[in-house]
């Protein structure tokens, strides 16, 4: 796919890219053009006279700064949960992994404003977890804490289905060599199999984190649009959106400015970064 | 004169089409009773709002879109009072490239209208106004919400669409004036919740609101009065 | 002689010896182990057997990466496997080293090599000091950074040895530790691998497709053909006396089945009648299976009067029939590094000639000859 | 992970699933239940009285079938221009990699509303490439073809991340082995790359397909909300959302409907089923 | 003994019998392998070298898996491939069985084998046909329906013979095709292996680590050791007449350096004098390096008159020091089928004794032995 005829400093380089039609550098340009082109459009249009006023507003700061704890600590969240999940059905006998992986698929087609109801009717006052909650004293809805809750519930499949896939592709067979030499099951997990499924992980956090601070609709509905508190970035452009009529200057400058954010954040992510291993 | 409220927070859900005044009401609110801390407005669409304080949000002001939202909550709150008023306008983009002037230009095959979806209350209403002037109209679109169908106008893709003036009002679309929208009126109630966790000063900022400080502030953006 | 006919069989280590007690039964699709082997305490046992036999499901079971379907494993330390008491393999106390060096691919080889003792929680630091002493052991010396795709095969195949070898367990598998090795490099690494055992004193089992392997470094041997032990007992009984083609062949040796015909033995299933005389022929009776055993090495060849096939044959049926020379055909020639080997028919015997021998011969695949062999290097068994 | 004392048919089983800490089944558990149980409710409340009365309304069925047909023609136009993407990321230095990766990742952060702004800007008749489009006479927005469009911007990179994982864990080795028997390019990615990367492929695929399905915010700007012609599923529940009134028992149907059928459909894809490859 | 000083050096095929022409240069890491070849047309030729060498390096480059980083390939088509003109694996009909098997493990094995027919544009059925008989000829037949992952070592590495040998290309690259096949399996398929490369006059590079696969396989070899071709030409010639120690090695014999000194040969950096008589030593003059090379199994081994070692180094002081007879000290027993390999230092030379000499000789590491060899049995070499 790179071009193998350019000199190259004498030095011998695995012919590896060369073993893919090169053509397919159409569609990929073309998938790539698809997905950048609207963004370069969006920051073509931005009113830069006004971007840095709407940028640095206590609000958008808030909102900001809010989305980023709570899409980490959703992140968090969806490891500790996800990974094992991942596991559980990467490992399960086919007709189990199925059954799982459809379930765990659920949720990702639901619009997340379904989703956002289905936890108020859970989590809420009335609601079966909510109500028992609510007798120990503890109310999540309308709190950061259901911010991360609809970002997991969001966000977990994502990594979920990154990490089976890549966890199945694996094998068990380096699990065993690190058990024969008396690696018990921890070991082999922490420095076996979760480092072997690397790429794997790495998409998974990044496609969680970026599903978890995109998330709009079900933390409105399940969190609610409350500036400081529960406001993320999504539902700040959202309000942004529908209270500036046409210009969406600030809906914009709001949107670029999680944009820029999430790459910052992406490029700190091991492996998403230069020179990270292949 | 009713006692002035001690202090403490106030929770205002207003909706979104309400919720820059609401901005300014709390604001002129706040500088009357200095010991009232006034939260940011929490706002989403109507049914929203609704929904969540169904749910128990913590609000002690909720100021709706429309009436029917306000009496699906009715179990939840105090009386409610008609806070201001709104009529529909003809927007089209900067320039009129359809040449729209009235509402019956709005059957014309050639012009692409965008209008708000029947079940929300924008919707509601242009879909009583047509029926009154007694125009058939085939939109291209039926927008979730108002920033839908002035965000269409705006940038050209739609040549006309019903929004209400204050939402012609603060964008870049031209204003033309609808024959009998002054039949189809929008009114826009605020309640004080039952539950609100600061009664009096919700009163009083149900009161405020409504009354001739709170009416000032929603004129000038553009609203009617009850 | 007398050996001949008492031939090294299925002599099992003593129970109370016995570092490991394995009547393993496995199935895997339609093959099945059904194996039973008794490895004694501190020493090399060796396991040979044909491509597929099951010598790795067998060390599999061992190491507890397969289940038993029956049967039962006591290990080294007294714990007893069954197909329902099912022991992890990190709990096994047992280090394989598989066929497939399968070093992970995320660790340095340093790293790879210390893995076994990080996991015993030895100090990083002491682990990595362990690891390079390793490493040097196996003429690795100055890898220990490098990634194991950096490596050679036969580099990667001693580094899994050293990644084994390290953590000195109470059992110890291994399956072709030496193979992809050169000449050179495997007889530096079989001595490593033998100082360690001996001076460990482990109980080991080792696989190996090489006779000088197993007489290196194993005291038994045990024999997988087909799923079944069909030989077993000390390295240099089993290759004298192979008790099958396969072990004849492992140990380089012509194995032909044939009856006991008047004090000698008569070839089977061979019409040109091929008799060879061998002083334990006259102890058992007539018409008893015998297989004669003897190295190709021993077997003369010399060319036949006529020069094609059917002429020779027909010279053949006037001439007198000796004992201990017979006409044969040659089917192949293979060239050795010292001459080569003449493959011939009926019976098919393998004779070894050097290459000033094959010179003066001027043979070609067709060509008649006669073999000759000597009684005393002919050794009689009784056919299993 | 799963119990390994009990009796089994006398069949020697490989002991894979015994190289993970069983312990892992309770978060796996957990995280399953976060993802199931809200869904539970939702099914719980429902009136099912009325259920058969608003799903089999026209204007749902009308939906459904745009919503499959939409989701699946994106999915499509994903796999053809996804596909060579991922495989142009996977192969390329990882410099390279890095920056293509947050390329695609961008996208995924975006509210899908600010998405479908920037596809409007883009597309629109105004719009650079639309008023091109226009002067060849055709128009996308308020068209299905815009839903699609809005559907593969916010569903793409899923798919690419998913295959780029995958597509990296497998190397080059076999594409090497395959090459050196004399297979050419697209032999090489048809029988060898793209089968290997089969368990990426269909995580991808599903992730994509139900991404796009799900999708809301986009669409509804970029397309609009024409009942029949772009009124998705998603945008027939939100619709049915506003105009409820107080039970949410039209949206809830319409969910429900939604969710069985992404069941089936996920059932269908080869991987997710009963009995396929492990 | 007039060839021993006039080695089998490194007499290259002519460039017009060359299928292939390749001086290869690459570089991997801190690897560099530097090397010229030509390999004649229709025929095989080993490549052999110790771990590490660059042999693998070697088959990548010409395969086309790695670049060149200089010198060029020409193959045998004609094409010549450069560091700048880079042509891909698969448009270079050259087939390279690598190292590891790597069958496709989503493809059945039949598939497998069918693969490179697949390639060719084979129709479905022919290719099926047509891999099932190949399946049959490595002795699979039967397990065409598995999946890879379900054979044996043994097993896949025959497979992937298979596939290899199946799409009779232009230059087959061997990459180490038998190991890990046990002796009967791999004289099998040695002769499969033979039978198809002579009968399609395939040009064929074979990696080997074993000196007998070499002589029954090929016609010439390429010693390659440190990235460097270190000897080239005929199998028997390079065997015999090992230009270093790893060649030796291979060849089984001892190598040991000296200098001629008075008609007779004296080893190098050894206090005791070791001096042994061989006819071609007078040639050279005195002080010339020469290296011995023998068998070990031409060393006859006696115990010493004293016991311990220096006992028998105070009496060999007092001795007449006679030519071809030296006073040795045991350092290692290593046990083969036949006996045992005495492993003696000063300098280092390989004995080989038989189980019945072992026995009589009663030795243990550190023992004195008194070594004698034969003139004729030695041959002299110029050192390299
Ligand atoms: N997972 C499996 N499923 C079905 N059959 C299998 C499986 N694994 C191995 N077998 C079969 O079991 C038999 C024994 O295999 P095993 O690997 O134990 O042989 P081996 O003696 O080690 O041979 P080699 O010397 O070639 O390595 C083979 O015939 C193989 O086809
Ligand atoms: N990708 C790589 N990066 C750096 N060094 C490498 C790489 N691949 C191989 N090497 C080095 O190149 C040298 C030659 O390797 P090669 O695989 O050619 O050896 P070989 O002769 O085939 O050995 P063996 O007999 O063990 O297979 C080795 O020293 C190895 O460490
Ligand atoms: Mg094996
Ligand atoms: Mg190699």
């Amino acid at each position: 796919m790179t071009d193998d005829r350019r000199a190259r400093p004498p030095r011998a380089r695995d012919a590896a890219a060369g073993h893919l039609p090169r053509i397919l550098a159409l569609p990929a340009i073309l998938g790539l053009a698809l997905l950048v082109v609207p963004l370069g459009g969006l920051v073509a249009r931005a009113d830069w006279s006004r971007l840095w006023v709407d940028v640095s507003a206590p609000a958008a700061r808030d909102a900001l700064v809010l989305s980023l704890v709570t899409g980490a600590i959703a992140t968090a969240v969806c490891l500790a949960l996800g990974v094992p999940l991942a596991l559980l059905i990467a490992r399960s006998r086919s007709w189990i992994a199925a059954v799982l992986r459809v379930l765990v698929t659920v949720p990702l087609v639901l619009p997340p404003m379904v989703g956002g109801v289905a936890l108020l009717l859970l989590f809420g006052r009335t609601g079966p977890v909510g109500g028992w909650l609510n007798g120990a004293g503890l109310a999540l809805p309308f709190t950061a804490a259901a911010v991360v809750i609809a970002q997991v519930f969001v966000a977990l499949p994502f990594l979920v289905l990154a990490v089976e896939a890549s966890v199945r592709s694996i094998g068990v067979d380096y699990e065993r060599t690190a058990a024969s030499l008396g690696a018990g099951r921890w070991h082999v997990l922490w420095r076996v199999t979760l480092p072997l499924a690397a790429p794997g992980l790495v998409a998974g956090v990044v496609l969680c984190f970026a599903r978890a601070i995109g998330e709009f609709g079900a933390t409105a509905l399940f969190a609610g649009n409350s500036p400081g508190v529960t406001q993320t970035m999504p539902l700040a452009i959202y309000t942004a959106f529908n209270g500036s009529g046409v210009d969406q200057g600030p809906a914009v400058a709001l949107s670029l400015l999680l944009l820029v954010t999430a790459v910052a954040v992406l490029l700190l992510v091991r492996g998403w970064r230069p020179g990270s291993v292949r | 004169a009713p006692a002035a409220p001690e202090g403490g927070a106030l929770t205002v859900y207003a909706a979104a089409s309400v919720a820059p005044a609401m901005e300014e009401i709390a604001q002129a609110f706040e500088a009357r009773y200095p010991g009232v801390d006034v939260r940011p407005i929490v706002s989403d669409g109507s049914q929203v709002l609704a929904t969540q304080l169904e749910e128990g949000a913590p609000a002690d002001v909720f100021a709706s879109a429309d009436e029917a939202t306000m009496a699906r909550v009715a179990p939840l709150i105090h009386d409610p009072a008609v806070l201001a008023t709104n009529t529909l306008v003809l927007a089209v983009p900067p320039g009129n490239p359809a040449g729209v002037q009235a509402l019956e230009d709005l059957a014309r095959p050639d012009v692409t209208v965008v209008l708000c979806a029947e079940d929300v209350p924008c919707g509601a209403a242009s879909a009583r106004l047509l029926d009154a002037a007694g125009v058939a109209v085939e939109p291209a679109s039926l927008e979730q919400n108002v920033g839908g169908v002035v965000t269409k106008i705006a940038v050209g893709e739609a040549d006309a669409g019903l929004v209400y003036r204050t939402d012609a009002l603060r964008g870049d679309v031209v204003a033309i004036e609808a024959d009998g929208a002054d039949e189809v009126v929008n009114r826009y109630p605020i309640a004080v919740l039952r539950a609100a966790p600061n009664p009096e000063a919700a009163r009083e900022f149900a009161e405020f609101a409504a009354g001739p400080e709170g009416r000032a502030i929603l004129a000038e953006l553009g609203f009617g009065a009850p | 002689m007398s050996r001949a006919v008492v031939p090294a069989g299925t002599h099992p280590v003593d129970g109370a010896d016995a570092a490991l007690e394995a009547d393993v039964v496995v199935r895997r699709g339609a093959f099945r182990l059904d194996a039973a082997l008794r490895a004694p305490h501190g020493a090399v046992t060796a396991v040979m057997g044909p491509s597929g036999a099951g010598k790795s499901t067998l060390l599999a079971a061992l190491a507890g990466d397969v289940r038993l379907s029956s049967g039962s494993i006591r290990l080294p330390d007294g714990t007893v496997i069954t197909r329902r008491r099912h022991l992890p393999a990190s709990r096994r106390g047992v280090v394989l080293l598989g066929q497939d060096p399968r070093l992970f691919p995320h660790l340095s080889v340093r790293d790879n090599v210390a893995f076994g003792l990080a996991v015993r929680g030895t100090r990083k630091d002491v682990a990595r000091r362990a690891a390079d002493e390793w490493l040097w052991r196996v003429g690795l010396s100055g890898s220990g950074d490098h990634r194991p795709r950096e490596l050679s095969g036969g580099q990667q195949q001693r580094v899994a040895l050293a990644r084994a070898l390290a953590v000195t367990p109470r059992l110890l598998l291994l399956d072709e530790p030496l193979t992809s090795l050169d000449a050179e490099t495997a007889a530096d690494i079989r001595a490593v691998l033998h100082d360690q055992l001996s001076s460990t004193r482990t109980t080991a089992l080792i696989v190996t497709h090489d006779a000088f392997d197993a007489a290196a470094l194993a005291r038994r041997v045990v024999v997988i053909e087909r799923g079944a032990v069909t030989q077993e007992g000390a390295v240099r009984d089993v290759l004298e006396a192979p008790a099958t083609g396969f072990v004849a062949a492992v140990a380089g040796l012509n194995r032909v089945h044939g009856v006991a015909d008047g004090g000698a033995w008569r070839a089977d299933g061979v019409d040109g009648d091929v008799r060879l005389a061998a002083a334990s022929a006259a102890e058992v009776p007539d018409g008893a299976g015998l297989v004669a055993v003897f190295r190709p090495a021993d077997v003369r060849v010399e060319r036949a009067a006529e020069d094609t096939w059917t002429g020779a044959l027909r010279l053949a049926r006037e001439e007198p029939r000796p004992v201990g020379r017979w006409l044969a055909r040659v089917v192949r020639l293979e060239p050795t590094p010292g001459g080569a080997r003449v493959h011939t028919s009926r019976p098919d015997v393998v004779a070894e000639v050097t290459a000033a021998q094959l010179a003066a011969l001027e043979l070609a695949p067709g060509d008649p000859v006669r073999l000759a062999l000597e009684p005393e290097d002919v050794r009689l068994l009784p056919a299993g």
